[in-house]
This record gives C-alpha cells, structure tokens and sequence, in this order.
C-alpha cells in the first residue's frame, strides 16, 4: 500500500498535541487574567466626572480632614458624598467664575445634584459599613490608598471577596490607632503585627472567625 | 418511638372531607395533575423569541463572566439636618382601622417609608400592629393610586377645580346649603370634627351624612356614643357573643396582647389562665382562642344572651328548650362561671349583632359588677356617631329627591358598598354635582364628576382618636408622591378660602383645643411621642336601658356578611401583600368563598369549590363554597370587599362582590337565603390543600389541668437524640458568643397573620399571584399552619407560625453543592443568595419546607414606586436563587454595631427584635440569645411545655414552640 | 527517499502460528530489531519477540498520585483554606471525603493509561516506511508480517532474507526506507 | 455495499448448546475478509440505508425541540417546568437518573465482560460503549440545565476564585459532578482506545483519499505490531479494571443523591445496590432496543447471532429480579421500620395521589419481564424487543415514583403539594432522546459500529468463538 501521510506528518502530529495542551492552559491563564486585571476591576482607572475634583489638591494642598466632606463615616454605613452646599461654602468664596466649576455652581441654582460616577461600588449583595471599620481601626489609607496624592480618583482595591478575606482573617496586619485612621502617609511598622494584637483586643475584635462568616457581609 | 400519650383526644386533622374520607375528598386531595400548569408568555413574539435565544446562549455562556457595570451617584444638594445617609430615622404618627387610630412608629430610610411598626407608647397598639398596618407602607407606593384631579375622566387640576366648587357654593350661600350634602366614612379626626361643625355653621341647612361598610353603629345606638372599653387581662372569664375583639376590632392589639397575657402559663407554679366561652356563627380568630365555642346562628346569638341573663337573674320568661343542645349546656356552664367570678369577668358582643344584645350585654355585666372593674365606660371617639344606615337612606333620598346639588364624598366607595337596596348608584345620578375624595379612583369616583386624589396619610396631616380617646397627630413622612390633597385641605375649600396647608389647619385646631403656655413644646413632644396627653374629660356614663329580648330561633339559611379578613370592606383590594395573605383557618387567598357548614353540605351534596347561586331578597350572584368546620349548621358567610370592578391592577376582578346581596335590614346577617347548586366549579389558590396530620406531632397541645398533673406531656410525645449520640465531636463547634435562639408560644398565638406581613415588608418578599401560588411557589417566609381537632361540627381550631427552625443540624446545609446555606458561629442558618445557584436541593431535604424559591424574576418587573417601598438594608433577591427566614440578620447586625459603637457593649436582651415578633400582638414570638440564662427567650425555653418540631429527625431547632393549653370548664368535658 | 537505504525485510505468513513460530526462531537466531504484524493481538507474540511492558507501573502511580491529590484538595478546602460550619459536621468529615477521592484514583489512572500505551508505542505516527509495502494493508484483514530491521546488529541482507526463507513465508519483501 | 455477508439463499443456522441455547458467535463459514468487509463497508459505503435517513430526520426534529425548550428555559427561568415547593425536583433529575443508568450497560459489557473473558461481548462492545458516552452526555446536561441560574454551574468546581470560595464537598451534588465527569472521560478513552485499531482496519479499506486521511488521521498511524498489540491490550485490560468499580461508583454515588437526604423514600441504606441494578437493567434493554434493529437493518445476523441476544436478555432479566427485589425490601423496610413517615411513604407510594403510576411501574420492571423466563422469547427479536421497550419506560417511572411521590407529602402535612409535568418538562425528555438518537445515528453512519479487530479472534479461534 501506498503512504497516505508524509514523513514530515509524525513531526507535525506531536505539535499539533502539545498545541492543544498549551492553548488550554493559555485559555485558563488567560481568563483570570482578564478577571483580576483594571478591565474588570476598574483599579487604577479613573473616570471623568462631572467635576474633576482633586483629592490630591484638597487633601494634600488645602490640608482638609476626611471628615469634612465624608461627615457620616464614623456613625453610619455609609461615609457621605458631599452635598453641593458643602462645596460652595468654600468656593461661593474662591474660584467663583472657575469654569470648572460650572457644574457644581448649576447644581446649587437649579437645585439638581451633581452625579458623581462611583468609583468605589460594592456589589448590592455585600453590606459594608465605615462606622464600625474607622471605629475598630482601619483607616481610610488601608482600602483607599492614597488618596492625597490623587489628581482624580481611583480605586487602589479590587474590592473582590478574596481581598476583603484577607484582613477579616488577620486584622493585626492592618489596624492603625485611632488617631492614625485619617492619616493618609501611615503604613505599617516592623512591629505591625504586635500593634495589632494589642489593637485587636483593646477593640474588641472578635477574631475566632466571625468575622468569614457569610453574615458578617451577606444578608 | 411516635407514640402520643394523649394520641386518642389529639388527632389532629384540617379538612371536612378528609375526616370523612370521601371519594370525593380522594379526588380532590389526589389530583395528581392540577389544572394547566403549562406555562407560555403570551407576549412574546417570533421575532423577540429568536432575538431572545441568541441572548439566552449567551447569558448561559457568559452571564457569570460580565463585570460590573458603573453606577451613579447623586449626593444632595442641600443636606437636611437631621437625615444621615445610611441611617434610617422613625417617626410617631397613626394609621386607623375603621376610622380608629393606632399609633404606628414609621422607619425611614433617605425620606422613604419603607416599615411600620407599632408605637409602644400607644394605648391601641402597644408596640404591636395588625396586618393592615404592616401593608399600608405598600398602598403608599401603590402605582394604581389616583394621580391626578380628574373632571368627567379628563385630567384636571386643584385650580381649574376651585372655581367650579365656588360656583356651585355661591348658589348653597343663599339657600343655608339646603342642596348640600357630605358624606363621609366613621370619622375620630377632631380636627375633620370640626371642621364639620364650621361647615355645619356656615351652611345651617346642609346634611352631613355617613356609611361605613364596617359601621359600628349598633354599639353606638346601644351605648349612645362611646364604646366600652375593656380590661380583659382582669377578667378572668370572658363571654363573648359574636365579637372578634382579638382580630377585627379598634382594640384588638390591646385586647389580644391583655388576653395573651392572662392566659400566660411557662411553669407550673403559679399557673393560670381566665377562660372564654364564645358563641359565633363563623370561626373567628377570638373563636379559635376560646376553651368553649358554640357555633350558633347569628340571628340565635339575642336568644343565648338572654338565656344567659335570665340564668343569672335579670330577666324571665325565655324558654331554654328553644335551643338546641349543647347550647343550654353551654349557658349553663358559662353562668355559673360567670357569677363565681363576679368583678374578674366580662361579656363583650360583637358589632354585628343588633342594639338589644348588646343592651342584655351591659345589663350582665352591671350584674356582676364588671363595670368599673374590668369594664370602663369610653368616652365618645366618633365624631357625630348616628346610625349611618339611615343616615345613607336618608341622603339616598334626598338625591332621588333631586334635593342634592352638591355632594361632597369624603373617601370610601359607596357606589359599591352601600346596601344594594337603596340603590345608590343610581340615586347618585340625579346630584346636580358630586365631588369624590380617595385613594384610588373607584368605583364611585367613575360616578362623580370630580375626583380628587387624596393624599395617603404617610403624605399628609392629620388626627385621630384610639378606641379609648386617646388622640394622635398623623403627621407625614414624605412629601406627597402625586396630586394627594388631604380631607382637611378639601373641606377647608368648602367652609374658607384661600386654602391653608393641612398642617396649619391641624395645628390650629388643636392650639384651639389644648392651649397652653408653651404650645410648640407640647407639639413636638405630642409628634415625638405619637400620642397627645390625656387631657381627663368627663366620661360617658354608659346609658343603661332594659331592652325586650325576643325569642327568635327561625329556621331555614341564614346569610352572614363579613368584612374580608384580608382586604376588610375592599378599601385594601389592591394591596398585594394583603390579596396573597393565606385568610385564617381556609388558607384562601386572591380570593372569597361562600362558607358553608359541613352538615349544610353535606345536606345539599355541595363540595369544596362547587359554584353556588345565592339568592337573598330577590338578589342573586354566584359564589363557589368553601366548606369549614365550625361554621354553624345553617348559616352561610360572605366575605365584602373582594370583587372589585374598579381597583387597579392588583385588585380588578378577584373573587366576587358579596355587597351584591347586602341589604339594609340585614348588614351583617338575615333570614330567607336560598341556595342552589349550578354545577360549575372553581379552583381555589390555597396554601395548603392537603391536610391530614396524620397522627403527627408537629402541633401538641393540653389541657391546664393535664399540665399540672403531668407537666412534661408535650416534651415526651416523641423520642429526642441526645446530644453526644454521634460518632462526631458533639462540640466541634461550641457557640461562644451569641447564641441567637427563637421561641413561639402556641399558648398566645391567635393566628392572625401579622408576622406574615411584617415578615414580607421587612424582608423585600415578592408576591407571586394566584397561579403560582396555586402550583406551590408562594413565597412568605414565615406561615400559618392551622389545625382542626376534635368534631367536624365543634373542632377546637390551632394555629402554628412556621418559619425556618436554624436547626443546629441543619439538613439544608449539608446538601448544598456550593455552600450557599452554611452556619455562622451564632447559630444562624444563612442563605447567601449570590453564592445560591439553585439546585433547590436544601429545599428538598428541609423537613420544615420553610425555603421558598426564585422560580422567576420577581423583582425586575417592579414599579418605579414599588421599588422605593424596599427595604435597604435586605438584599433583593433574583431569579433562581432560594431563600428564606434570616431572623432578621440585618436587625442583628444592625444592633451590633450600635452596641460595639457604643463602647463596644454588649447587645442587650431584647435589643433585637425580628420583625414577626415585633409586629405580634400577644408577643407569642420570643427571639433572644439562648446563651444568656437570664435572657426571655432562655427563660421561655426553661418551661417544660418547650419542644421542638421533629427535633427526633436531630436537627436540633433553635426555633421551638411552647405547647398549647386550654383551660376547659370541668363541666364541660364534651365541649 | 534514499533507494539505498531499506527500513528492512519482512516475511509475510498465513497463520499466526506461522508468525510465532517465525517470532521465536528469529529472536533464538540472535535477532532483536525487528516486529510482528497481526490483524488482531495474537497470543505469546510480543513475548517471543521480547518486549518488554512497563505500562501497568505507570498506571498504579497515576491513579494513587490523583487519588491523594484530591483528598488533600477536600481536607484543605474544609479545614485551612474556608472553614465553615456546614450543619454542625466537623471540619474535616472524612467519609464525606471518600466518594471524590476514588473518582479522582480512577481518573487519574485512566488518563496515564491511556496517554502511556499510546505514547510508549510512539503514536500518534501516521508515517512509517512499513506502510511502503503494498501487501501490508492486509495486515488488517488475514495476512501476518515479521520485519526484521536493517539497523540490528545482527543484519546483513543476505544472510538475513536466507534466515526468512528458511521459515518458509508466502513470500518476502524488501521494505524501503 | 450495505448488503450482508450471506448470500439471500442461504439461512444462518443456529447451533444449540446441550442445554438448548443458541451457542455460536458466528455465522457459518464467516473468514476475516468477511468480517472486515461487512463492518467497514457500512461505513465506507456511499449512501446510508433509507431506515437511517428516517430515523436520523426524527432525531433531528427531536433536537431541535430540546434546542427551543432549552432557549426558552434560560430566557424564562425554571418556573416553565412543573417543578415547585415541596417537589423542587422533578423531570430533569428523573432523565439525569434515568440516561445515567442507561450508559451503564456499555461499560459493564465492555468492562466487565472483557474482565470475565465473556466473548459474546465482542459484536456488540463498541454500540454499547457509543451508547454509554451518549447517554451520559444527555444525563450530563440535565443538572446543568435544571440549576436555577445555570450560568453559574461553574462554582460546582474547585477551582482559584475571587471569593475564596470552594465546592462543598459533603453535598453529593459535588460527588455527583466527579463521578459522572470521570465517567464521561473514561468512557471516551476506553472506547477511543478499542476504536483505533478498527480505524486502521478502515484507513486501510478505504478507496477515497478523503476517507483514507479522515481514517488515516484518526487511527493514529497504528500499524498492527506486536509492541501496539501488547500495550493496547494491557491498557484495554487496565482500562476495563478501573472501569468496573468506576461504573459500580457512579451510580452508587447518583443514589446518594437521595439516601443522603432525609427524606422518606430516599433515606434508604439499599440504594447504592439497588440503584446499580436498576443502571444495568435499563442499560440492557436500551442496548437491545438499538441492537435488534441495527442487526436487521444492516444484516448482521452472522455477528450478531441469536446467542448476544439470548445472554443479553438474560443479564437483563437477572438485573430485573434484583430490581424487583429492591421494590420489596423497600416496602418492608418502611413497615419494619416502625416509623410513621416511612410507613405513610409507602402506603402514599403505592395508593396515594400517584399511586397509579406505581402500578404502572410494577408492571413495566416486575410483571412484563417475566416473560423472559421463555427462550422462544430470549431469542425471538420482536418480542424481545417489545419486553425491552417496556423496561425502559419502567425504569424512567421507577425514577419519577422516587423522586416525585416521596418528595410531595414529606413530614409536615402543611406544607405537602403535587406535582403537574409542563409542556416543556415533556420538550426537555423527548427533546434529550433527540440528541441521544442523534449522535446515535451519526456514530453508526461514521465509525465501526462492531469491533472489527476482536471479531477477527474470533474467525482466529473457532474455539473462542462457539465456546459455551
């Protein structure tokens, strides 16, 4: 009988299988890397807003607290998006013509409000609430980087499960004193993990697991 | 193993046929295949279908793999004081149930009402609500209320409308208004009072009218205006003829919680319970709760209290022989009762029964001394109480008279619920003018020529009175959605103009009726608390008058109109929460029946479901029958306010309109009702169609005696694993912290259904309609499980909350592929639905059946309105995804972190309160930390009436009940 | 293709007990280089050639490396990865344990199973110069081959064909490189 | 040519064995060339048999049926089927049981008949191991399609997530998934392994280079030697020994499905055996549902004699009395049990609501096989045929009564229910019997339907081959 294949088809068949071998692999690869990369996560992706406002500008220039701003972030879930008026308490004074300034100037006379595009958005299954984290340590740096030395603003956090688990399974690595919560340059010492502990039990943290209990974030 | 120490009086069933075990009653139970459940959305087209498919491959491909989309955010732009984001704020005000206050503390979250629940501090709700309440939050975002003014249908406004109104006033200037009329529902608002009383001056010759489809007018006639007001926690027997004060009554929530109380038993030292002896003709929720219940025609209900009068004294010449037995036995009985505990009992008689029995009720109780003691005179809450059936006679007239030139119509729906007799739909023709003030735009507003869309009483300003006087200032929560102009706002267009806001006008009236040095201190503090203080008028000594009693005792039917035990006389027919409701003891919903007596069907050869045509008084309708143990032998009820022509979406066309039939001379109940089978039949949507027991153990009760004597009866039904029989560790996880643990006490529950609907309103729970409830797929969290035992003619009636157990060994968990259901290390059966993929498997292995799933898109399809009714704070669940009772984990951490923030705190006991158990009038649920021995719901679970429903499967339920007990005459051992 | 060169000679047989007894003179004959043909797997063949089979080691380790693999995938999952209280079971449940431990031995031992006896005997080889012999094709119907191949030590043309035709074949063929 | 080997004139005879059963394997006087030209030739022939058009045009109808229910299942959600609280399982788990016994067949004859040197497994090994892949693959879409958010079956693996979440691996769901996954994936090896030679024997038929390069590249370059010989057997053989307690796993691991549940009706210690009984049982008489036709369609009475289907029946009814038996000792254990819900589930099983499905049920798996007991029925294709049919059915029924009847009244009698089948529960079964027949007819049509190489042995060894 005659050949029906070349010699050069033994070659050929060995790489089409390690070809196939290796494109399944990539295939794998590739889909968590999409997943954990900004296309998804939207870290280090700033987004045009309505008014490009600078934390860095504010925070870092003006030497404004937190607080000013986000009002409710030590007694409610949520840490407050400023109203228009808190804006102009300041600028009905300075740059009253700026032009970037339009926006928030036609939201106070037409009494519409300015819509911010969210840029640290939790999935609407997942209860999160600032008062209880500023008040047992963690500071506003630890998830939201920082935010000083933003000219727009970013998300430093992917926000996933995986992330969150990390410091709920091992807070000591991340809680800060009380009076280093709104300290945006803070990060942890050689001796972070001792600080910890002691931050652990001067506040009450229960670390015996409740904290990776689904109920702690799911209702 | 099962065997039941009392097993031969404890066999437990729920329907006529299956104690008679029929063929019929075979068929009916063993219709494998229900009607259609095929399922097919008509809507779709070809086109859209293809388009569809392509989109569903992709959704099955790539619905996991889509990121998030972005999201808005919209800070305000003048922050109010007061609202902190994130953080839901209270207010006091009132709802009202038949015109009666109940004090209600409303949640807001952002501005938005998204609960009620009872105001503690108020006399007729003591923390408590009933369902009505609970699902008045949900008429607030009701899409299908009036939006606009309407003229003739044609949309108009409160400006081309004053115009027209003051047209038509100038003409009534010059007459004294003899051409004008108002008529309004029951009324305690003082501020409408006097309102009314201007109107009354400006315009000498103007009527003002009344109809109330649940009227309480023949207490009123009685009494001559104020209702008494009863101390049923004293009174330790309690004779009712006919009244349902524990369910359909201004007081009800007082009343059950002062009877629960008294009927309180934990432990056996000390143990007491008053007892009630009731005579009604159709079961009643205060029926289910007595220890002695007759089922007697209404209409013998005057015979029985004179029989029982005349057993104690005060009147002659009654033959007993006229009753048939047990009935004397009954009376017998309940007199002896009666008269040993002169000064600690109480007769009460229901709304429905005429002037003269309650007139004997009075004459009884001034015999034994409870007036005074467990029985206070009221004071006059109803503004001008009169007798509205001729009231509405009378404006009838007048209209037919062409009398009327300009009718004002001050909520309600007489078109639909006024006597059929008088016919006022067509009387309403010949007013020149009529104006028409609701909610929704309804029946009558169809015949008025102007509507005016009220504003719900969370938007709007106002009054009223509790049962006992006591006023509230109904203040708003929110700014009115659309159009919604008050009654006050209406009325005050009548009698001055320019119009002032309701709040002014309510403002004023009560700086004219309280005023004090620093009025707006008082204000606020009225608002802050939901209750004015007692300023302590002078009571209205009851007038007592010796009535005639006739010995009636007709025979042949007897038609009984009820309100609607879900939607009352219709005015909720378009609350869906309501609609979907399982009604007591039948478990009906998205509907009414014609209910009938076992015997009486069995005489007519009438099944569940056949289609009856009722005729009454030369009226006939058809209604399908439902057949009910403990209904009296010839009587047949009709529940009013079901079959809606004109109701919006939810409420169009559900049931039928029993008004149909009402007369004047016969409200609430008549002779000469005829009945014929027309063959036809209907399927009823219940939540429960199957209904033996089985010689189960899931429901024990006793008697309180039997518990002296052997306290541990209930515990010992069935055989309990111990904890260390386990080849596992019994303590791999020891619960440290929190131990969060539940308890009913069957002993208090009356079964009415308000922890269903606090549950559904706290917990974003969707409705699902007739059809799916139909095919199993409702979607309450918490249920009603109602049990019959004993005779078919005389069955005690049990009811048992049902929801989710958090059994320590949960069977759900282990079952679940992806861990959607897990524990937390405080003994909570989580779901997380966004981990859920649906195997419906933990359903499968829940003994309880208390997990409800997503079978479709629930939540999508909402209104804009709706859809601000939600709660925040409680994920809204998808398509696919199981779910079901958390206890409320939202309140617990809630409460958490107020105590943590709080220098880190402990919760303290009775800090977290699910939202059944707060709603619950007789505080039957008790939920607390089981790891705290000194907490209620340990002390609860210390009593030996406390077992666990099939605890022997060893799922080891948090949840457990405290056996029921009745507290049986020894005279009475039959009944 | 290089005329020069051959891959070897074959002789073609009747029977399989031709071939085998061919098999066994060859290899007592010092010949090692070189295979049988049959249209089905006759018995003792491959042994009178001697190869050797060192399939079935492979196998038992694929299975059991699988097999402990996914074990330890299920106890670390439970007790160090996510511990959490599935319906008060322990941690680390281990009958729960067993069912996906012994699918995983078996598939992992069929996985090696297979990818070894194809591997081992060099396949996926869609050329080979015995396909050059135009009678081979019915190596898959009834005839039955014995090549022996150029590059054993013991070939040399003349006396190698002499040795085939001593076994007295139908006939015998040069196979070309 | 699809003609058969025989000329028309002459009829197979069927040589008895001493006990009186047909015992040869063969036809008569049947030499290699035969079999290799009356196996290849089907496939290698130019146009089918008009028969196989018209069942494949069924088939295809079939499909696209399951294509549409399944569209509109995932535009609507799973609340189109009849499915609803208490019984939140209904069609899709009964046709997930049902098609995953039905594979079972194929590895029990390859496998385990391959281990017990059983030689009539030889004709119809490579249809019942076809069968089995198909099947399972129909089994393997029914959890899928019947989760209620099926885009997410996914989270049923191990595998690094953004949750830090993994698979609860006490649920038998998840025992299930490995199971079946496993068992799909050696049923492929086992068969792509014993196909290899036989697509040599093809690449070496074939006339049409298209055929010869399609062939050519599937077999591999396999070239009949020694070395493939001896490796190929050792793998089968290694293969066949995992396979055997693999398929005795499966469908052990698909009963615990239920007996881990609670429930009464599932709660039983006798699944796993009764449940493997039952796989094989049906798998059989699926087997024979396809075999007698394809025998007469392509006229391989002389590989298929009277002897495969004699055996099979017998394995079959053998199977069935196990089954049987199982009903039995359910029934008295409920009653020995001494506990009410057990008792109530089998009193409710059997004259309850679907009580008349039970029967039904009794008559399929219990009563019509009876008639196997006769040989005239054994051996007689037509009845045979008929008695299989019915098995078939029964054993669907037999999932139903499981998983529906046990399901709608449980322990609280509140909350007990029924249970209606929709239209589309119906489109989803016959819809999967579609893509079964489907692939069914497309493997006939293209791949060698009867191991060519191991029918060779038997024409090597005549002893083999009428061996009893």
């Amino acid at each position: 009988m005659a050949q029906i294949f070349s010699p050069r088809s033994n070659v050929q068949a060995k790489v089409i299988i390690v070809a196939t071998i290796l494109l399944v692999c990539a295939g794998g690869w590739l889909t968590s890397a999409v997943w954990w990369s900004p296309y998804t996560t939207y870290v280090n992706v700033p987004f045009d807003q309505p008014v490009p406002f600078s934390h860095q500008h504010h925070v870092a220039g003006l030497g404004i607290d937190c607080r000013y701003c986000h009002t409710s972030v030590e007694t409610s879930s949520f840490a407050g998006i400023p109203a228009t008026e808190t804006c102009m308490t300041c600028h009905s004074q300075l740059w009253t013509e700026a032009l970037l300034l339009a926006p928030v100037r036609a939201s106070l006379t037409s009494n519409t409000s300015l819509k911010w595009t969210r840029v640290y958005d939790l999935p609407d299954f997942a209860y999160f609430d600032h008062s209880i984290h500023v008040r047992k340590g963690v500071g506003c740096s630890t998830c939201h980087g920082r935010v000083d030395q933003m000219p727009i603003t970013w998300k430093t956090q992917t926000l996933y499960m995986k992330w969150c688990l990390e410091c709920h399974r091992a807070p000591q690595n991340y809680l800060r004193p009380q009076n280093e919560i709104y300290h945006m340059a803070w990060h942890p010492s050689k001796d972070q993990t001792a600080l910890g502990r002691q931050l652990i039990a001067q506040n009450h943290i229960d670390t015996s697991g409740r904290l990776t209990n689904c109920s702690t974030c799911h209702r | 193993m099962n065997t039941n120490p009392s097993g031969a009086m404890h066999e437990y069933w729920r329907s006529l046929e299956e104690r008679a075990r029929t063929p019929e009653f075979e068929r009916w139970l063993h219709a494998e295949f229900p009607a259609a459940a095929e399922e097919w959305v008509s809507e779709i087209h070809r086109r859209d279908f293809l388009r569809l498919m392509g989109a569903s491959v992709a959704l099955a491909g790539l619905g996991a793999c889509t990121k998030q989309p972005l999201e808005k955010i919209a800070p305000y732009v003048k922050q109010p004081e007061q609202i902190v984001p994130g953080k839901p704020l209270h207010f006091a005000t009132a709802t009202t149930f038949v015109g009666y206050a109940q004090g209600i503390v409303v949640t807001s979250h952002e501005g938005r009402p998204t609960k009620i629940e009872g105001n503690p501090e108020h006399p007729a709700s003591l923390g408590a609500t009933t369902v009505w309440a609970q699902a008045d939050v949900l008429d607030l975002y009701d899409p299908d209320r009036a939006q606009a003014i309407t003229k003739a249908g044609q949309i108009s406004t409160w400006d081309d409308f004053l115009p027209e109104l003051n047209l038509a006033l100038e003409r009534q200037q010059q007459t004294g208004g003899s051409g004008l009329r108002i008529l309004t529902q029951t009324i305690t608002s003082p501020t409408l009072g006097r309102q009314l009383a201007d109107f009354a001056k400006k315009f000498p010759n103007a009527r003002w009218h009344q109809w109330d489809p649940m009227t309480r007018q023949n207490i009123h006639i009685a009494t001559g205006s104020g209702e008494h007001i009863y101390n049923v926690a004293a009174a330790s027997v309690i004779v009712s003829f006919n009244s349902d004060f524990l369910y359909l009554h201004p007081a009800a929530l007082r009343y059950a919680r002062e009877f629960a109380s008294a009927r309180q038993v934990r432990q056996v030292k000390g143990a007491r319970m008053n007892r009630l002896y009731v005579a009604e003709p159709t079961p009643t929720i205060t029926g289910a709760s007595a220890d002695h219940r007759i089922a007697v025609a209404a209409r013998d209900i005057e015979m029985i209290a004179a029989t029982l009068a005349q057993g104690l004294g005060l009147v002659e010449g009654i033959d007993p022989t006229l009753l048939a037995d047990p009935i004397p036995k009954w009376i017998k009985a309940a007199a002896r009762d009666l008269s040993a505990n002169q000064g600690r009992s109480m007769v009460i008689a229901g709304e429905t029964q005429p002037p003269a029995v309650h007139l004997l009720v009075q004459k009884i109780n001034h015999h034994l001394g409870n007036i005074g003691r467990t029985i206070l005179p009221g004071r006059q809450v109803v503004a001008n109480p009169l007798d509205q059936t001729e009231s509405v006679r009378a404006l009838i007239r007048d209209m037919n008279n062409g009398a009327v030139d300009l009718l004002f119509i001050i909520g309600g729906n007489p078109v639909f619920d006024a006597p059929v007799d008088l016919a006022f739909a067509t009387a309403l023709g010949r007013a020149k003018l009529c104006v028409h003030h609701s909610l929704h735009t309804n029946e009558t507003s169809l015949a008025c020529h102007w509507h005016i869309p009220a504003a719900h009483f969370l938007e709007s300003w106002s009054d009223a009175l509790a049962f006992d006087g006591t006023p509230t200032i109904i203040q708003p929560l929110i700014d009115p959605l659309y159009a919604g102009v008050t009654a006050h706002e209406l009325i005050e267009a009548v009698i001055r103009q320019p119009v002032r806001s309701a709040f002014e006008i309510v403002r004023e009236s009560w700086r004219t009726a309280k005023p004090s040095l620093d009025f707006d201190f008082d204000w606020r503090r009225a608002l802050n608390h939901g209750v004015v203080p007692q300023a302590s008028e002078e009571a209205i000594a009851a007038s007592i008058q010796t009535g005639q009693s006739r010995a009636l005792n007709q025979s042949g039917l007897e038609i009984l109109f009820r309100p609607d035990p879900n939607i009352l006389d219709g005015r909720y027919a378009n609350n869906s929460w309501l609609q979907e409701m399982p009604q007591p003891f039948t478990k009906i919903c998205w509907d009414n029946a014609a209910i009938v007596s076992p015997q009486l069907a069995k005489q007519e050869a009438l099944k569940t479901g056949d289609v009856v045509e009722l005729e009454f008084r030369g009226k006939k309708i058809a209604a399908p029958v439902w057949i009910q143990p403990g209904q009296s032998e010839n009587s047949v009820t009709l529940h009013f306010g079901n079959g809606r022509k004109e109701a919006g979406r939810v409420g169009r066309n559900v049931g039928f309109n029993a008004y149909e039939l009402r007369t004047a001379d016969a409200l609430w109940f008549g002779e000469g009702l005829t009945l014929r089978k027309t063959g036809s039949k209907h399927e009823f949507a219940t939540t429960q169609h199957h209904h033996a027991i089985e010689g189960r153990h899931m429901f024990r009760a006793g008697t309180l005696a039997q518990f002296s004597t052997d306290p541990n009866f209930a515990s010992r039904m069935t055989e309990v694993p111990k904890r260390n029989e386990t080849l596992y560790n019994p303590d791999e996880f020891k619960n440290a912290g929190y131990a969060w643990g539940m308890v009913i006490d069957l002993n208090a529950c009356i079964g009415c259904n308000a922890c269903t609907i606090a549950c559904q309103a706290e917990n974003n729970i969707p409705v699902v309609g007739k059809y799916q409830v139909s095919v199993g797929r409702e979607m309450q969290w918490i249920r009603i499980d109602s049990y019959y035992n004993g005779s078919a003619e005389a069955p005690e009636l049990n009811h048992q909350p049902v929801p989710c157990m958090h059994c320590e060994h949960a069977p759900c968990e282990l079952v679940c592929p992806v861990g959607a259901t897990v524990h937390d290390d405080e003994g909570l059966n989580l779901q997380v639905y966004n981990r859920c993929v649906g195997t419906r498997y933990c359903s499968n292995n829940c003994p309880y059946k208390v997990r409800r799933f997503n079978f479709f898109e629930l939540n999508s399809k909402l209104s804009a309105s709706e859809k601000l009714g939600k709660n925040p704070d409680v994920t809204v669940r998808s398509r696919g995804v199981m779910e079901k009772c958390t206890y409320c984990l939202q309140r617990i951490n809630a409460a958490r972190h107020v105590a943590e923030l709080d220098h880190n705190r402990s919760i303290r006991d009775g800090e977290v309160m699910p939202a059944c158990a707060q709603a619950c009038p007789t505080e039957a649920i008790i939920f607390g930390d089981i790891n705290n021995s000194n907490s209620r719901v340990s002390e609860f679970k210390r009593s030996p009436l406390n077992y666990g429903m099939l605890a022997e499967l060893n799922t080891r339920p948090r949840t457990t009940y405290l056996a029921k007990l009745r507290n049986p005459n020894p005279e009475l051992a039959s009944l | 293709m290089n005329e020069a060169k051959i891959f070897g000679i074959a002789a073609e047989f009747e029977t399989h007990e031709q071939l085998v007894r061919a098999a066994k003179n060859a290899y007592a004959h010092g010949f090692r280089k070189m295979d049988g043909y049959a249209p089905f797997p006759v018995d003792g063949l491959a042994e009178a050639l001697g190869k050797k089979n060192r399939l079935p080691l492979f196998v038992l380790c694929g299975g059991v490396v699988s097999g402990l693999g996914g074990y330890f995938m299920e106890w670390f999952a439970n007790v160090v990865s996510y511990p959490i209280n599935i319906g008060g079971r322990p941690l680390h449940s281990w009958p729960a344990f067993i069912p996906i431990t012994f699918e995983l031995t078996v598939f992992g031992a069929a996985l090696t199973a297979f990818v070894f006896s194809l591997g081992l005997s060099g396949l996926p080889k869609p050329y080979h110069p015995m396909f050059n012999l135009s009678e081979f094709e019915r190596a898959s119907q009834d005839r039955f081959f014995l090549c022996i191949e150029a590059d054993d030590k013991r070939f040399e043309e003349e006396s190698t064909r002499r040795f085939l035709e001593s076994l007295a074949p139908l006939r015998i063929a040069e196979v070309p490189q | 040519m699809s003609a058969g080997i025989i000329p028309p004139d002459e009829q197979v005879r069927t040589r008895l064995s001493p006990l009186g059963y047909p015992s040869n394997l063969l036809g008569p006087r049947v030499t290699y060339a035969d079999v290799n030209e009356s196996i290849s030739s089907i496939v290698l022939c130019d146009r089918a048999p008009a028969q196989w058009w018209v069942g494949f045009a069924v088939a295809f109808a079939l499909l696209m049926i399951f294509f549409l229910a399944v569209s509109w299942l995932l535009i609507r959600g799973i609340g189109i089927w009849g499915v609803n609280i208490p019984v939140a399982w209904g069609f899709a788990i009964v046709n997930f049981v049902w098609w995953i016994g039905i594979g079972h067949a194929g590895t029990f004859i390859s496998a385990i008949l391959l281990l017990m040197f059983q030689n009539w497994r030889t004709a119809i090994n490579r249809l019942a191991e076809a069968m089995t892949l198909f099947a399972v693959a129909c089994a393997g879409l029914m959890p899928l399609l019947h989760l209620g958010r099926p885009w997410v079956f996914f989270w049923l693996l191990p595998y690094p997530d953004t949750m830090g979440m993994w698979p609860q691996f006490r649920s038998p769901l998840v025992w299930d998934v490995f199971a079946v996954g496993t068992y799909f994936t050696v049923s492929i090896l086992f068969w792509f392994l014993g196909l290899v030679p036989d697509l040599a024997t093809i690449r070496d038929r074939a006339r049409r280079v298209w055929q010869k390069k399609l062939y050519g590249f599937l077999a591999l370059g396999w070239r009949n030697s020694a070395d493939h010989w001896q490796r190929h057997q050792t793998a089968y053989l290694l293969l066949a020994g995992l396979a055997t307690p693999l398929v005795l796993s499966v469908h052990s691991v698909v009963s615990l499905d239920f007996a881990v549940a609670q429930l009464p009706g599932w709660h039983s210690t006798i699944f796993p055996p009764y449940f493997v009984a039952g796989a094989i049982y049906s798998g059989f008489a699926m087997v024979l549902n396809i075999v007698i036709p394809v025998r007469k369609i392509y006229h391989l009475e002389n590989l298929i004699t009277e002897r495969y289907l004699n055996n099979m029946a017998n394995v079959m009814f053998a199977t069935g009395l196990m089954v049987s038996y199982g009903y039995f000792i359910e029934a008295f254990m409920s009653w020995y049990s001494g506990d009410i819900f057990e008792q109530y589930m089998m009193t409710n099983r059997a004259f309850g609501p679907y009580g008349w499905i039970f029967w039904v049920l009794m008559l399929c798996n219990v009563l019509v096989p009876q008639t196997l007991w006769s040989r005239r029925i054994r051996c007689n294709p037509f009845p045979l045929f008929i008695v299989a049919f019915f098995v078939n059915v029964g054993m669907w029924i037999e999932r139903f009564v499981i998983v529906v009847t046990s399901l709608h009244r449980d322990f609280i009698p509140s909350s007990w229910g029924s249970y209606a089948p929709t239209l589309w529960d119906w489109a989803t079964l016959f819809g999967s019997v579609g893509l079964f027949l489907m692939l069914l007819f497309l493997f006939i049509r293209f791949l060698p339907m009867i191991s060519i190489s191991e029918s060779r042995e038997l024409v090597a060894e005549p002893a083999k081959a009428n061996a009893l």
